[in-house]
């Protein structure tokens, strides 16, 4: 297999994790205008989650089905969602709508630390593993090279949840509703729409996807403490990239991060770390607001 | 009587927008608010959809006090809100925009309300597909009427309805407002000058920095009724 | 001016706050030391707290007295029961330097051991000399602490990073194992750069054919490695190269055996023992790993005269945390060992009083004494950095009774992978190990 | 005004100067950080008067400590003075490179961009091994015009000269709070447009500001490095940066003096939390911040303002 094919290989697997991560992110700040540095915290929760469930589900028999292990992966987020979710945003979030946005951004930075210790005291500091459902797949051989069925799945995840979103928010009622209140929340109120309901779904939207971010990465890594610290940034920068609140931006910037990455650690390995600032920059340079911005309507 | 503002105050940011604004409207009756720009009208609009909070005073609607209601709620009451600058939604078609209240709220009959606009507004008609991203100002507009008809079944509050509107379209528009007489709908129309609404209006309430300063039948200049 | 007068008022009161928060005095039967190592982020896992554990087993040992062989058998420090002050080394640099002062000054403790970032190891070394303050770094492993500081009151009772590296290409050659090419993946930070260098050092010196091939650095905690590992496969270099530790090391080598690098490329871990407990037989067979010293493991194996100490603290650890000890509780052993032994014998020379700082750094200096990962001396850098033996050895897991074993280890002599006195570490590696004496 | 304000200015350097004889040696030095820090932070209030928010303060923090570092290990300058001047003169450059640039950003993406170029510097140097990489570099004591005290005396000497920046800072900041850029600033925070209708440039102002929170950052930087000892990348670190902006949130942006209180009140939280509760400290700490988002949503400012109000 030529370089650019496993490029672009690598590229994908690492924008389909990083579109999972983000597509959340970009979701709450849409609808809440909150630019959420939890969002790490909750990848760290779902991760937390789904080791913990899916070690439950191998110790009580699983092993007969271990398919079953990934319809405990999704409990898992669904869970952390309707758990995590409405404490957080019907407990302390609603009382910051419509302050500044950059207030905002402390007051997640707060949760984010106070969740940091809260996962050390619930899951202490020892490593969690859940290997099963990552060789489950078998190998995938393209050319010379090994991948992981676990791999492509990833990235079927990833397109499923995009579609998802996409669909839920542009085909269905509901979501159009919910892009009423991206627009203008003020305006929806007095349509009558129910906006703090529509917060809070959000909410428990972006946290599912976080989770769920969190929850199909578990199985092949070890789950350990400071998990979420290295995820915001990077899926700050796919979502700023993107343009804050857009959904198929979070796609175009996961889709350029990862394979710019993947060109990056293939052929000039020492750029890696940089490359994710280098596209935010030049993106930024010529889109001050992203790629895809809220789209306004015309004044005049 | 159906709205009624007593004393109403609305301080931003320290300063005092509305200074003990005060008056009445009646089920079915037209008035307009007339004011220089800044003078408060749009506050005053504000307060009545809830969006703006109340630092003294209070709200009336059929003899029950909804100054603490939610924006929300005083939409299902039927009040339909179209603001100076239209806040249509530009993801959304001509027709999504305005089906929204209904898909939203149970009570209205989201199919009558359409056929309703459109036979106000045949012109809505050809445009329903579109997205309002692509409209014009004017069209705009007038999406932004449809959609304050089809919310406001008691109360329809229209800020500024003419402004910024080519002439035809303004004409047009006051057609259509004049032609709502018949539905039995208590409307406020808030504009800086009179022109396109004076055929249309029952009475005008001028507003100065904050303050009603007259409440008048429209024509009848020299009979300023007391305020209360 | 009324601002001001506020202000200033609150200021004074965070003043007087500041003021009377004063310290229990410090007591002459008890030796206070506060212990400063990873109790949150990536490290607290892989290092910071299995180190605080078996630092709290030594110390419950000790305080009891009587229960670790000859010559650990007095109570304590000198007969003074030893008390303990936590802190997390989360946070960077700065807070350490903040926290170390508050340390000394505030809480006044007799001795500080602590850090395992080599970052706050070179921040601390020249405030603990400002303050005069007796410190121990127990685990860090940049070697530039004392090559390019020297420091009175500063010292490190664990071997610097370099023996790891020189270890691995000794093993490699002791074993003879062909080495056409190598390739590495280390952590994008000082510990991952440093270790390739070394590594890459070493390899020029004993295998100087060898084809030096990419080498990767992912972020620190980066946790995916998919596109790393596709660049090493296709490099197929014969040995691929990791200092990574704790979940790097553990999520590298979970996405790398399932697509088969182990099988292409031979993998040697410069520190990679403290996964074990945690990999168990996810852990490939035939792994060259270093455990930074004859800890964990290796030390277990080696028997000898030292294993009486070795099995009476493995046991104990192991009773009270369910997990055999790797390398970070050995490092802390040696070091409170260390500081129990100097702390005696500064006692021996003053006639039996508690040791203030001059008088325990004139102990240390030059120490030698024998922990359960071998004989420690601080041979280096005027006395105040340690050298030590190392081990490596290769992964088999044993079937029957369930649990990792390591086979075909080397052990290498203190003197054949530390550098001598006078001589840096690059100097060293560069010039081909001039006296260095292996047996 | 300009009486009165000497007179403060005056005032705060003896209730400071006070601080040098009761502190305790720990406390001193806690102080003499948060003092620093509060440089840096009080550029982002300068900012904020504007509103916008630097989440990337780190990037002139850690420029200037690595000037200070890089020039003192380099040419073996040791003199405080000397170094304050040559790393303020680096960031006051980058600064105005940058300060154009980062002008026509608002709220969020300001702060997103400015978060960017710190985390580029931060990836720089962590990727510069010849300059200790990670790890950082150690910096010796300063010297003062030749004089060179250690012990308690260096420790007062650093404190003192913290002090003396952060009254000669306050008052420049007062003064350009209340001339004409500074209250421009303070009006396009509430209506940029009806600030540009009237003639002026957000833009110009909002780029003084920024330079002038770069010019800041760098002493701030400076002061901590000789302080510490030691500079790693980590000073530009976002995480280092959101502390810079949690303080001016703390303190707010209608008082100058509360931003050195609550840079001051943050270390001495975090110190105690550290203490108290090694293993949850985060937690804490995220509580506090949590308490006084919600107690104090205008910062420690309005606290004096409001006191103030009720007074007349």
């Amino acid at each position: 297999m030529d370089l650019v094919a496993t490029i672009l290989v690598d590229g994908l697997i690492y924008a389909g994790w990083l579109f999972i991560v983000s597509v959340g992110l970009t979701l709450v700040f849409g609808v809440l205008n909150i630019l959420n540095i939890a969002h790490g915290s909750l990848y760290a929760i779902g991760a937390y989650a789904s080791a913990t469930l899916v070690g439950i589900y191998f110790a009580n028999g699983g092993d007969a089905i271990p398919w079953g292990s990934y319809a405990a992966l999704i409990l898992a987020a669904v869970l952390v969602a309707l758990v995590v979710g409405p404490i957080l945003e019907r407990g302390l979030l609603r009382f910051f709508y419509g302050r500044d946005e950059v207030l905002n951004v402390l007051v997640t930075y707060a949760v984010f630390l106070i969740l940091e210790d809260v996962m050390k005291l619930i899951w202490g500091v020892n490593p969690y593993f859940v290997y099963e459902p990552y060789t489950l797949l078998g190998d995938v051989e393209i050319g010379p090279l090994f991948y992981v069925g676990y791999d492509f799945a990833v990235i079927a995840a990833a397109i499923i949840v995009g579609l998802g979103v996409w669909l839920t928010l542009n085909r269905t009622r509901m979501g159009k509703v919910v892009l009423a209140v991206i627009h203008d929340s003020e305006m929806s109120q007095t349509m009558g729409v129910n906006v703090p309901r529509i917060y809070l779904g959000a909410f428990m939207a972006g946290t599912f996807l976080a989770a769920l971010g969190g929850a199909l990465t578990a199985p092949m890594i070890s789950v350990t403490p400071g998990l979420g610290v290295n995820v915001i940034i990077v899926a700050f920068a796919v979502v700023i990239i993107g343009g804050l609140g857009s959904v198929p931006g979070a796609a175009i910037g996961a889709l350029m991060v990862g394979i710019s990455r993947a060109a990056s650690v293939h052929l000039l390995p020492e750029a890696e770390l940089f490359i994710i600032y280098f596209v935010m920059a030049v993106v930024l340079m010529f889109r001050p607001e992203g790629l895809f911005a809220k789209t306004q309507a015309r004044k005049i | 009587m159906t709205l009624k503002l007593e004393n109403v105050e609305v301080t931003i940011q320290a300063a005092p927008i509305l200074r003990g604004v005060s008056f009445e409207m009646q089920a079915a009756e037209r008035m307009g608010l007339v004011g220089r720009n800044g003078a408060g009208k749009t506050t005053v609009m504000r307060t009545i959809t809830g969006l703006a909070t109340l630092a003294g005073g209070k709200v009336f609607w059929d003899g029950t006090d909804i100054s603490a209601m939610s924006p929300r709620d005083r939409a299902m009451l039927g009040f339909g809100y179209m603001p100076e600058d239209r806040r249509l939604v530009p993801d959304l078609t001509v027709e999504e925009n305005m089906l929204l209240p209904a898909w939203v709220n149970p009570d209205i009959d989201g199919a009558r309300g359409l056929a309703f606009v459109y036979d106000l507004m045949p012109e809505l008609t050809k445009m329903s597909a579109r997205k309002s991203l692509l409209l014009s100002g004017g069209q705009q507009k007038m999406v932004a009427l449809g959609r304050a008809l089809i919310a406001g079944r008691r109360l329809l509050l229209l800020d500024e309805p003419f402004e910024g509107v080519a002439p035809a379209l303004a004409k047009r528009i006051s057609e259509v407002i004049t032609s709502l007489r018949s539905e039995g709908l208590a409307v406020l129309i808030a504009q800086s000058e009179l022109s396109h609404s004076m055929e249309l209006l029952q009475r005008e309430c001028v507003i100065e920095r904050g303050e009603i300063v007259k409440v008048s039948t429209v024509g009848q200049d020299t009979a300023a009724q007391p305020v209360g | 001016m009324t601002t001001k007068t506020k202000i200033g008022g609150a200021f004074a009161a965070l003043t007087l706050a500041a003021g009377l928060a004063t310290p229990a005095a410090a007591q002459d039967d008890t030796f206070k030391i506060g212990v400063i190592t990873f109790l949150s982020g990536q490290a607290a896992e892989s290092f910071g707290v299995p180190a605080l554990n078996g630092g709290k087993v030594l110390i419950d040992m000790l305080n009891q007295g009587g229960q670790l062989p000859a010559p650990y058998t007095q109570k304590g420090f000198g007969g003074m029961t030893i008390e303990v002050v936590e802190v997390d080394e989360a946070g960077g640099a700065t807070k350490q330097v903040q926290e170390f002062r508050n340390l000394v000054q505030r809480e006044e403790v007799d001795a500080v051991v602590g850090y395992v970032s080599s970052g706050n190891c070179l921040a601390i070394a020249p405030v603990a000399d400002e303050l005069k303050a007796f410190t121990i770094l127990y685990d860090c492993g940049t070697p530039r602490v004392f090559e390019t500081g020297s420091f009175d009151y500063v010292f490190r009772t664990a071997a610097h990073a370099t023996m790891d590296n020189v270890s691995l290409a000794r093993y490699l050659k002791a074993r003879d194992f062909p080495v056409e090419s190598f390739a590495g993946l280390n952590q994008d930070y000082a510990w991952g750069q440093d270790s390739w260098a070394d590594f890459k050092g070493s390899m020029a010196q004993i295998y100087p054919d060898a084809e030096e091939k990419t080498a990767l650095f992912p972020k620190f905690g980066a946790g995916q490695y998919g596109t790393e590992i596709s660049a090493l496969l296709r490099e197929r270099a014969s040995l691929v190269h990791s200092s990574n530790w704790g979940g790097d090391l553990q999520g590298f080598l979970l996405q790398a055996t399932a697509r088969g690098l182990h099988e292409r490329s031979q993998l040697v871990l410069a520190a990679g023992d403290h996964v074990i407990p945690q990999l168990q037989d996810k852990m490939p067979d035939g792994i060259f790993l270093g455990a930074r010293g004859v800890n964990g493991l290796a030390a277990k194996a080696r028997g000898g005269e030292l294993a009486e100490l070795t099995d009476t603290l493995w046991n104990a650890y192991e009773a009270e945390y369910e997990a055999f000890p790797v390398q970070a509780p050995f490092r802390m052993w040696q070091a409170l060992l260390g500081l129990k032994t100097a702390v005696e014998k500064a006692m021996a020379e003053n006639g039996g009083k508690k040791p203030n700082d001059e008088e325990l750094a004139a102990a240390m200096e030059g120490l030698a004494w024998d922990a359960p990962s071998g004989r420690i001396e601080m041979a280096l850098a005027g006395g105040h950095q340690a050298i030590q033996p190392n081990a490596i050895g290769t992964t088999k897991w044993n079937e029957a009774e369930g649990r990792m074993e390591l086979v075909d280890v080397e052990y290498f002599a203190a003197r054949c992978v530390n550098p001598p006195e006078g001589t840096t570490s690059q100097e060293w590696l560069a010039a081909g190990f001039p006296g260095a004496q292996c047996d | 005004m300009t009486r009165s304000l000497t007179l403060s200015a005056a005032a705060a350097f003896v209730l400071l100067a006070l601080g040098a004889l009761v502190l305790p040696d720990w406390a001193m030095f806690l102080f003499a950080m948060a003092l620093a820090k509060g440089l840096v932070c009080l550029g982002i209030v300068g900012m904020m008067r504007g509103g916008l928010v630097s989440f990337g303060q780190g990037l002139y923090y850690c420029l200037g400590a690595y000037t200070a570092t890089l020039v003192a290990n380099t040419f073996g300058v040791s003199d405080i003075f000397l170094l304050t001047v040559l790393s303020t003169g680096v960031c006051l450059a980058v600064g105005l490179a940058f300060g154009p640039l980062l002008a026509s950003y608002r709220g969020i993406f300001f702060a997103m961009l400015s978060l960017a170029l710190s985390m580029v510097l931060y990836g720089s140097l962590s990727k510069m091994s010849f300059i200790g990489g990670t790890d950082g570099l150690n910096i010796a004591a300063p010297t003062f015009l030749g004089w060179a005290p250690e012990g308690r005396a260096l420790q007062t000497a650093l404190y003192l000269y913290v002090a003396v920046m952060v009254v000669i800072a306050g008052t420049l900041m007062r003064i350009y709070f209340d001339s004409e850029q500074g209250l421009i600033a303070l009006a396009a925070r509430d209506n940029e447009l009806r600030v540009e209708y009237l003639g002026a440039s957000v833009r110009n102002v909002n780029t003084y500001s920024y330079v002038f929170g770069a010019v800041l950052g760098g002493i701030g930087g400076t002061i901590a490095v000789l302080a510490l000892g030691h500079v790693d990348p980590e000073f530009a670190f976002w995480t280092t940066s959101g502390e810079f902006v949690f303080v001016a949130i703390l303190a707010g942006y209608l008082s100058v003096p509360s931003v050195f209180v609550a840079a001051i009140i943050l270390e001495m939280v975090r110190s105690f939390s550290n203490l108290y509760f090694p293993n949850t400290w985060q937690l804490a700490l995220g509580i506090f911040l949590l308490i006084v988002i919600v107690v104090l949503p205008d910062g420690l400012g309005s606290l004096v303002r409001r006191r103030k109000g009720d007074a007349t």
